[in-house]
């Protein structure tokens, strides 16, 4: 098994015919990803690396009804409609490469979506990919072993280095998920948390947070309760503060956001808490073994 | 992207909130305080708080004193920030102040109003000491707010009689103007109930969410463009800002950072730290850096004296090795820096980098001397630690790379 | 029993420092309904009545929290905004008096009513009147007498007129409800129709409806299920044509919204069609007794 | 309210919906064809159908031709409407047609848009033949319409590649439009793809919500008002528009109606046919109307030749009886009527109503004599029957009223 993508996964690529995509729809391709479909409007007809480019989400159900995943890499203005878009269609995991979406568009997509049930992966996510079987999004597939470990974390070049040092002790990943590095994310670090912790082929996860934002301190509670062992690495120790303006945030969202805060929450609720990248796979060793 | 008190009062003039009356005022426009109806308030224009204590906020009666402040006032250094402009605002009489503010709740994934019948005051300090009189209204993403919430909101803080009324257009306005304007926080503290019965916004805070700002040209036509005024920049930042890139000073620092994404620019910098480093700056290069960003990029690092040693890294994703090791080639052919470069390659055409690489070396030995890569095969954090003793001028010279 | 108000609900007027609702306010107050405040922004304080005026319906709740119905009095452009109020403090029964309301703000406050299943009665209704229990709204109280019939019209003197018929030949009314004038309606016949049905204390149920408008239409099946008879009286066989601008609401609408077609679905249903107010007393009393 | 055709797409082309070039002629206007663009199409702006079969779409290929078609077109009576203006439009070439609406289902009290990808005949028969072709999308009310749903309607209709975008639009705009202006119906019949590739509205039907109008002062800019436009009027649906009375003439009637509110004035006409009386007209009172309007309204029925008796009713609700009964009794004593007015009067405050009868029955003996007037306790069916006995000039002497 693995989470959100696998190598049966129909899926497709909104806003194909970009440059970006157009190059990794051919690397997603090539890594085995079974892409059915584009899209972009009003270029219905063309072809992109052999795949059928469509007008509208659609008329790819129409054509496969058993779409179960996009990806979105349309400029930031578009992203918020063609998440819409993708909802509506019904289609399950929406994985948003597109970065800067407008906070509110975000929000409004979001709550669409959660509404019927669908998982939103970003935007401004690398990607997810479940090695050795399907990739969506722009990760660097040599980077990622197939393996039991989960990994989840907010920026992608972090995603890259969680894997490399897992890999270079020898371990591999069951799926690993870049959450996305725009303000307001799809899903969050609990939403991921839960699905490798009901996955029967990850035996533990590790999650990357960093400075700013509340997602790693709103997981903490459901990691307490989760069976299987999760490692986190938090940055941003070192990192210079911006000050909030006004005082809304801080009534808002208190003292949440500091990595410190987030350590602390984490550890709190059983994380083992990593300090360098390279130490981690030490730690998933220890947590499986008991010693 | 904040506003300035004055820009934030004139867009909610525009749309609906009332503000006391005011002119803008610098150097050279001393004029425009013949506009002006005594008594005035002078208040310094920064962004950081504290301005009473720090006497940026003074009264004045007439023209003459009014000038007497502007003159004392401007150029002031308060925080990072020197005063540039003062706004002049005729001074009104408070009977009651509130707080309203429009904002985001990133738990709820809500935006949300908070109203609460005291303001003017430490409103965090409210918050801790009475936490029930700081009331929360949660809107659904897209949705307007209704004129009869608004109501609610005002009745709840205790405004009745004829004030409800303006002050539930007042609540609807600043509303909209919060969604309208793709704001990330709309503040109005004090919301001030005058002698005669006015509701004004006596001071305003906006926060504009910078990513949508193509959506709202009305800023650009009221001069208000996106721009970064977190504090006072160094002379280096201002370079990065022009630039385009996203880039900090870190005071006493020896280790230039020249990463990939943001999110790992942080990691490099907690991680020289860890290993007793000491990182030179922050620095961001976004998500898909042309060559000739990646070669300003590099400028800027080589550019600082402070900098003794540079560490790169690279993992290439939507960004290519390929396209990154050709810029740092291409930076080092044009520019022969005299600091060692450590770095590390791995990711997509990480292979095709390598030879970028290698071609590079064998071609010019001598510019590429003090130049090493690392490939996906060692961890990041020996190539870290590397960089900190040759920063430390202890160079391990059985260390060559994997090159 | 009765449905929708009885001697027993507490009531709120909205809009209550205007002119009508004052003296409505009054006559309801006579007639017995229990009417424990009421709401006219910016005047809270006031005393109309002897009912103390608020500022806003939620100040209303936190004083009565079991105000279980409303009447809204305001002018149409405000009537949107009151309805909205009242669903959002979730008061069980509104009831418009206010006439001549946008269409569009009139189907999104009866969508939000119906999300939060609230009933909203109206616009442009003369009210809602259990005999001898309470009144909400501005019917003439004399009219009507305790009894065991339900009646429900669109039309304010239609209403009266039914009652009065009835009246004259010595039946009463449980309860008598006018679903108001204007286009879109917050309750439908159907849904005043289920709420007679499931009344312990009415035998029987008089309806009137006229041209114009699919309510009578789409009510229909439902009398077909229903176990109580239905006496329907339909107007506007002689009325003069309106020409529809367009295609679109035939499209929709098809050929409903005719006397003829009224009465002909009402019929196939099982209604029992009466041509004059005078015949509806017989026509009832044959269909209770049998013969 | 209808829209003419004209100001529908005036409507349009403000709001991003295109339309033809066109122009907008009267007797008075001819100078405006400078301005067209040949060849053109002249249109006579009236609200039936079937223009084009009577004659009033005509082709001109330069000014003379236009003027003649005008000086045809203007002034003929097509249906009840006489024409008074013309649209003269650029002549476009149509490469296909399209079906595009949005209105109000009221059985799923929802807007909704209705498209279908043939246009430009009649849509109902399509409709009746091929009911699969007509597409329907419904939306909730207060929400917007998304980008997406657009291009999936244009798709649906079978429009692709670069008419997308414009059909996305159009569509996008016509539905703002319709929800902006508080629209019943905004109808474009034929949606034309040109043999230019542009699409435009070659037809356009807009019904407003005439109890919405106070917040659209747009359309007052641009001239349209609240009016009645149903058909021809007669001379006295005329002036009881100018009174603000809804009024209509039914032929050949000779007992004229003089209701409360409209929901009694329909069941009246009902009754009065149902007797086999010939009501001679349908009035609308109103909610509470005040003692002029029924006054006039008394006015209009005892001014028509052809009313023999009036029929009265008032069940006193909002509108009170002895209100009522002020203005019946004033206009008698103020316009000495010689025709019968045969009454009901019940409800809230009859009693009071009742008494000012007596009154002027006691002062006036001699102006009441034909005016009866019944309670409550006379069935409205007694009542019409003696008023249809009365208009047959058989008046039974028994009957005398409760008075």
């Amino acid at each position: 098994m693995s989470i959100l993508v696998n190598e049966k996964t129909k899926t497709i690529v909104q806003g194909i015919t970009g440059k970006n995509a157009a190059l990794h729809t051919k690397f997603m391709i090539e890594y085995g990803t079974r892409i059915v479909a584009g899209v972009t409007p009003g270029k219905g007809g063309m072809e992109i690396e052999k795949v059928m480019v469509y007008d509208t989400v659609k008329e790819c159900m129409d054509k496969y009804p058993d779409i179960a995943a996009t990806s979105i890499w349309v400029p930031p203005r578009f992203a918020c409609d063609a998440i819409l878009e993708a909802v509506d269609a019904g289609i399950k995991t929406i994985v948003v490469i597109t970065e800067r979406i407008p906070i509110h568009d975000m929000l409004y997509a979001r709550a669409w979506a959660k509404e019927k049930g669908i998982t939103v992966i970003g935007g401004n996510t690398p990607g997810v990919i479940s090695p050795g079987k399907a990739l969506i999004g722009m990760l660097p597939t040599i980077t990622f072993k197939p393996g039991r470990i989960g990994t989840v974390a907010r920026s992608g070049a972090v995603t890259y280095y969680l894997a490399n040092s897992l890999n270079l002790a020898g371990f591999g990943e069951s799926t690993s998920v870049g959450l996305g590095g725009d303000p307001i994310l799809g899903a969050n670090f609990e939403d991921i948390l839960r699905e490798f912790e009901n996955d029967p082929d990850t035996d533990a996860v590790v999650m990357a947070g960093e400075i700013g934002g509340v997602y790693e301190e709103l997981a903490a509670p459901y990691i307490g309760k989760m069976k299987k062992p999760v490692i986190a690495y938090i940055t941003g120790k070192a990192a210079p503060q911006g000050k909030r303006l006004g005082h809304a945030g801080a009534i808002v969202e208190g003292n949440m956001g500091t990595a410190k805060s987030k350590i602390e929450a984490l550890r709190a609720n059983g994380a083992i808490i990593a300090e360098t990248f390279s130490e981690i796979p030490e730690l998933v060793r220890k947590a499986l073994t008991g010693n | 992207m904040r506003l300035y008190e004055y820009e934030a009062k004139k867009l909610f003039k525009r749309h609906g909130v009332s503000v006391p009356d005011g002119v803008i005022v610098d150097k050279t426009t001393i004029d425009e305080l013949n506009k002006a109806v005594f008594p005035v308030v002078v208040k310094a224009q920064v962004f950081l708080g504290g301005r009473g204590k720090a006497g940026l906020v003074r009264t004045a009666n007439n023209k003459d004193e009014a000038i007497d402040h502007i003159n004392k006032i401007i150029g002031i250094k308060h925080g990072p920030f020197f005063v540039q402009k003062v706004l002049v605002e005729r001074k009104v009489n408070i009977k009651k102040e509130y707080y309203l503010a429009a904002t985001i709740d990133r738990l709820e994934h809500k935006p949300l109003i908070i109203a609460c019948p005291e303001g003017g005051v430490d409103i965090e300090e409210i918050a801790k000491k009475n936490k029930k009189s700081i009331l929360k209204y949660y809107f659904n993403p897209g949705h307007k707010i209704h004129e009869f919430t608004a109501r609610k909101i005002a009745a709840d803080i205790g405004i009745h009689g004829q004030a409800m009324d303006q002050a539930a257009k007042m609540i609807q306005h600043a509303y909209r103007i919060f969604i309208e304007f793709d704001c990330k926080l709309v503040e109005i503290n004090p919301l001030a109930l005058t002698d005669n019965a006015q509701l004004l916004a006596v001071d305003a805070k906006i926060d504009i969410d910078e990513d949508a700002m193509f959506r709202n040209p009305e800023l650009k036509e009221m001069g208000i463009f996106a721009r970064h005024e977190i504090g006072e920049l160094t002379e280096r930042e201002k370079k990065a800002k022009i630039l385009g890139i996203p880039y900090v000073d870190l005071e006493g620092g020896d280790i230039g950072v020249f990463p990939g994404g943001a999110g790992f620019g942080i990691a490099a910098i907690d991680l020289i730290q860890h290993y007793n480093g000491k990182p030179a700056n922050f620095m961001d290069s976004g998500g898909a850096p042309t060559q000739e960003k990646l070669r300003a990029m590099l400028g800027l690092l080589i550019d600082n004296p402070d900098v003794k040693a540079i560490f790169g890294a690279r993992f290439g994703g939507i960004s290519r090795c390929d396209d990154w090791a050709k810029a740092v080639v291409q930076y080092v052919i044009d520019n022969e820096p005299q600091k060692p470069m450590i770095m590390r390659m791995a990711g997509n055409m990480e292979e095709e980098g390598r030879k970028i690489f290698e071609q590079a070396i064998k071609d010019y030995p001598e510019l590429f001397k003090d130049i090493k890569i690392y490939s996906v095969n060692t961890p990041i954090e020996k190539v870290i630690e590397e960089t900190i003793r040759i920063a430390r001028s202890i160079p391990d010279k059985n260390t060559q790379g994997d090159l």
